[in-house]
């Protein structure tokens, strides 16, 4: 299977539909563990990304990814806008020129990572995002196609895992222990981001 | 939850229209943009000041723009760092052509969308230099976690680096003078009440009627103990001592001291531990060379105080005591 | 009840030490009195300008101490006019030969006690007069009534008298420009929330979570009306209306305005607030001279706001935009 | 029946500890219809009033009073202090030289209330303490010695008839007829005023 440039549009809708009836649940869970924006962001920038991509026609897969990152970039704020940012960055510098097989698109999200992990200076096993996106990768790299339950429940799985992480890393961290027993808003959003993506591959089988 | 606001949505935006129409000759606000710079920016041939973050700090930061302080602030949406093409719209209206310093609090978001902003402006051409700032003690500060959170200290650096750059300081000078104050400045806060972000619309935590939070961040991020309520007095010695112990403060040392409010609470409280905490530093032989009592960083309609001390040399003293015009900080 | 005090009972003395504490180069505590006065009070020739009442109601007044304003300040226990003896020790204090002025604001306790310390005065051979502000049009103006409450209004008298004195007005000309100020200004309040005083343990009034209370006093005096809370536009309209009633406002009027919290109101809403207002008086046809945003006239922790209009011409103007070194109004 | 020093200080001491034993139900009263300080302003002006006639001796009791009225005027503040202070040192002058008993002391309260009403700019009917006052030196002119009986019970019914009474003095004619319903909180101080003054002559009897 190769994803199309509507298929970056129908997930980043399914993303967004998500995001936006999970506000408040993001909200609250940043509450308890961050400063209470996570999902008012998240919100505010996906519905941008889903206006942004309607009033244009694409190309590429590349180009929608692009004008994603970009307006989460600029419409997120906080510590997530620019995480999500440079991930959707990656991974379309990755596929300029490039069909969105799976080789090449898994390839992307690997830059993305990468990305990721520069952009916070974490690792793994910190409780950020990154504990979403590491584990879902690695996964995908056992298959060679898309393979829409894998993806979705690698993604909540690992999600659920950041419940016992203490944070070493973003507004989590202060709390020290204390962070302990909460998810990571981010890897929540983050496993939002992920189940819209299996969903968009199931439509498209 | 009790505001007066109109759609929550808008707040910041809402705001800012007010804030320039409140300060008409002395502020402008970029258009298309949440980046507020002084009425006359950029200043050529000075480095520019920019500072910024999340709203729902006011006066901070936009207050703190004037004559021997900001050029300009970035203001993100409540709590919210503001984005990467603000923060170098706001770069771009400080530049007058001898490089633009950034004032940077210690957040995760704040550092990487400030980070971005700085790339943007070095690619264009513009000459960046930063400072993070993370005098709170309340954290741990260690290199295997995001390290001490930025809080009312940064005023002080607002402040001298300001007057830094003011007295034609190059971008380099400006910077050094900022680690140094960056270096000697400590702070503490704690809160009797959260606060409510609008559009979330339910407080950030609950304390009971007789429960305090020890060590809160300016978002609202619950601290790191919750107690009874103790007296003024015993709140001033415990963030007072908490920040004397984390840097070395020596006999015959000058301080200046920020005794600063969180939003709700009356300037009543907060002169009543200005009380105790003057005693305290005299105790320990400190020279107090200034004091500013009043609400500077705040957190919304928290309430609840900081105390921050910076230990001053002969070099930050005059800095400090420049002349400022900033609405929020007149010396 | 959650505040940050020592004894309920001696919280005005506690702030008192607190404040000098932070201003030990502008003001001075009179000993064994709760009068603050400038540090170089009393000056030779120059009318002196007392004020005060209640305490509860920080910055006002001893944050209005300066030069351009105040020569000395008379603080009260909380919401309760000073006695006779405490204002005739304000108005020694600022007695340097020229004679010293009072601004009162209209409560029966304040007229009666600082009458009285006038006469004690005069018995002495000092020179008084008075104004008696009235800005609040909340309360109905009648001869049969006490008349209506002085409230934020107040500051621009300060500020005026204050500027005439420093000019070298005497004491008769600083009276005429006193009570063309008091002629000219109006104000109105609401509030969100009641205040606690800090002896009564119990918050003055009690509202529901979605109730607001307008024509409030700053005493935690029920206000006139009790309803739902609306938006900012909404509150701003209302006072603003209210405000613009009572005196004529004509297209092309100069005016001055304070955007007032009522304590606990954040920074943020009261620009929002200032946002509206400054469009409905764009719409009036006035000339916004002046604007003044922040805490200056508060009552304790309660949140809400007022907003004050002051009618300018042109002697008025000119001692409005004159400077000042009062810590809470720097001009 | 003549009054001594002993007696205005008994009848001080017994005014403070009702004061005191009802601090809160006369703050409570003026939180209704005014600024909530009524009780703690009278409370730490009868204290300083005992503390100030405990440490003196008195010849007369024109000298006890004065001391009394001049330590309300400078320690009860708000409006109480200057009406209470008012009423005692006009009793004090009007009974300087003289002996306290019905006659003079009568003279002397009427004097008070002329100072009260001078000083408040006031008259009966507005909701404030004059309408304890008047209505006890009206009685008391019908009869031609101390009455406590009398004294107690015409201070308290007037006291309770405030109630009906639209405030058009003080903080609480800001309420207009909101005020009525409510206690008027000097009248119910004023009440305590001359109950203390009927035990004072009962026990002297
Ligand atoms: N250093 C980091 N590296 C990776 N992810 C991070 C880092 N810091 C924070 N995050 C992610 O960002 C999320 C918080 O996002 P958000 O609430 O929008 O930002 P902020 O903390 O600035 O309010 C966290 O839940 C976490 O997943
Ligand atoms: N003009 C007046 N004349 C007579 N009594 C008055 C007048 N104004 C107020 N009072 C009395 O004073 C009482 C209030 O006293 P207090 O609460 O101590 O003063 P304040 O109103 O200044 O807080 C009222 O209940 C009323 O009895
Ligand atoms: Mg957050
Ligand atoms: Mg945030
Ligand atoms: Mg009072
Ligand atoms: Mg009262």
């Amino acid at each position: 299977m190769e994803l199309t440039a509507h298929d970056i549009i129908t997930w980043m809708k399914k993303t967004n539909d998500k995001i936006q009836s999970k506000k408040e649940y993001l909200t609250s869970l940043d509450q308890a563990i961050g400063d209470g924006d996570h999902g008012i962001n998240m919100a505010r920038g996906f519905n941008e990304v889903v206006v942004k991509l309607d009033d244009s026609s694409y190309e590429s897969v590349s180009d929608a990814l692009k004008d994603t990152a970009m307006t989460l970039m600029s419409k997120v704020g906080g510590a997530a806008g620019p995480l999500y940012g440079t991930a959707f960055l990656k991974l379309s510098t990755s596929l300029k020129g490039k069909s969105a097989d799976y080789t090449h698109f898994l390839n992307g999200l690997e830059e993305s990572l990468a990305g990721l992990k520069q952009r916070g200076k974490s690792q793994e096993g910190e409780k950020t995002l990154i504990d979403v996106w590491a584990p879902v990768i690695e996964k995908m790299k056992e298959s060679d196609d898309f393979d829409a339950s894998l993806l979705k429940h690698t993604a909540e799985d690992s999600m659920e895992k950041t419940k016992d992480i203490k944070a070493t890393k973003g507004r989590a961290s202060y709390l020290g222990d204390r962070s302990i027993g909460h998810l990571d808003p981010g890897s929540v959003s983050s496993f939002y981001v992920f189940e819209a993506l299996a969903e968009t591959i199931e439509g498209g089988r | 939850m009790k505001k007066i606001v109109n759609n929550p949505e808008y707040v910041v935006r809402d705001m800012l229209e007010g804030l320039i129409a409140a300060h008409p000759d002395a502020l402008k606000q970029i258009p298309e943009t949440t980046v507020v710079a002084r009425k006359d920016a950029p200043l050529q041939n000075k480095v520019g000041i920019v500072s910024g973050g999340g709203s729902g700090h006011e006066p901070a930061h936009a207050g703190y723009i004037g004559d021997g302080m900001l050029d300009a602030a970035v203001c993100g949406e409540m709590f919210t760092s503001p984005t990467p093409d603000q923060v170098f719209e706001g770069i771009k209206a400080a530049d007058g052509g001898a490089g633009v310093f950034l004032v940077i609090k210690n957040y995760t978001g704040d550092v990487m969308n400030f980070d971005m902003a700085a790339e943007l402006a070095e690619a264009e051409g513009i000459e960046v230099e930063k400072v993070i700032v993370n005098d709170d003690v309340a954290v741990e500060d260690s290199s295997f976690t995001t390290g001490r959170r930025g809080i009312a200290g940064t005023i002080f650096v607002h402040k001298i680096a300001g007057a830094k750059a003011a007295a034609g300081g190059s971008l380099q000078e400006v910077k050094n003078i900022a680690e140094k104050v960056t270096a000697n400045v400590r702070s503490m806060g704690m809160a009797l009440t959260p606060c409510t972000v609008p559009a979330a619309g339910k407080p950030s935590f609950v304390l009971e009627d007789d429960e305090m939070e020890i060590g809160i961040g300016i978002h609202g991020e619950p601290g790191i103990e919750r107690k009874r309520v103790t007296s003024a007095d015993e709140i001033a010695e415990e963030l007072t001592n908490k920040v004397l112990e984390d840097i070395e403060f020596n006999r015959g040392d000058d301080v200046a001291l920020i005794v600063n409010g969180m939003g709700a609470t009356p300037e009543m409280e907060l002169y009543i531990l200005n009380k105790k905490i003057n005693e305290i530093l005299l105790d320990r032989g400190l020279n107090i060379h200034k004091t500013f009592v009043g609400n500077y960083m705040t957190s919304l309609e928290m309430s609840g105080c900081s105390v921050t001390l910076l230990k001053l040399d002969e070099e930050m003293k005059p800095l400090l005591d420049a002349e400022s015009s900033a609405p929020a900080f007149r010396i």
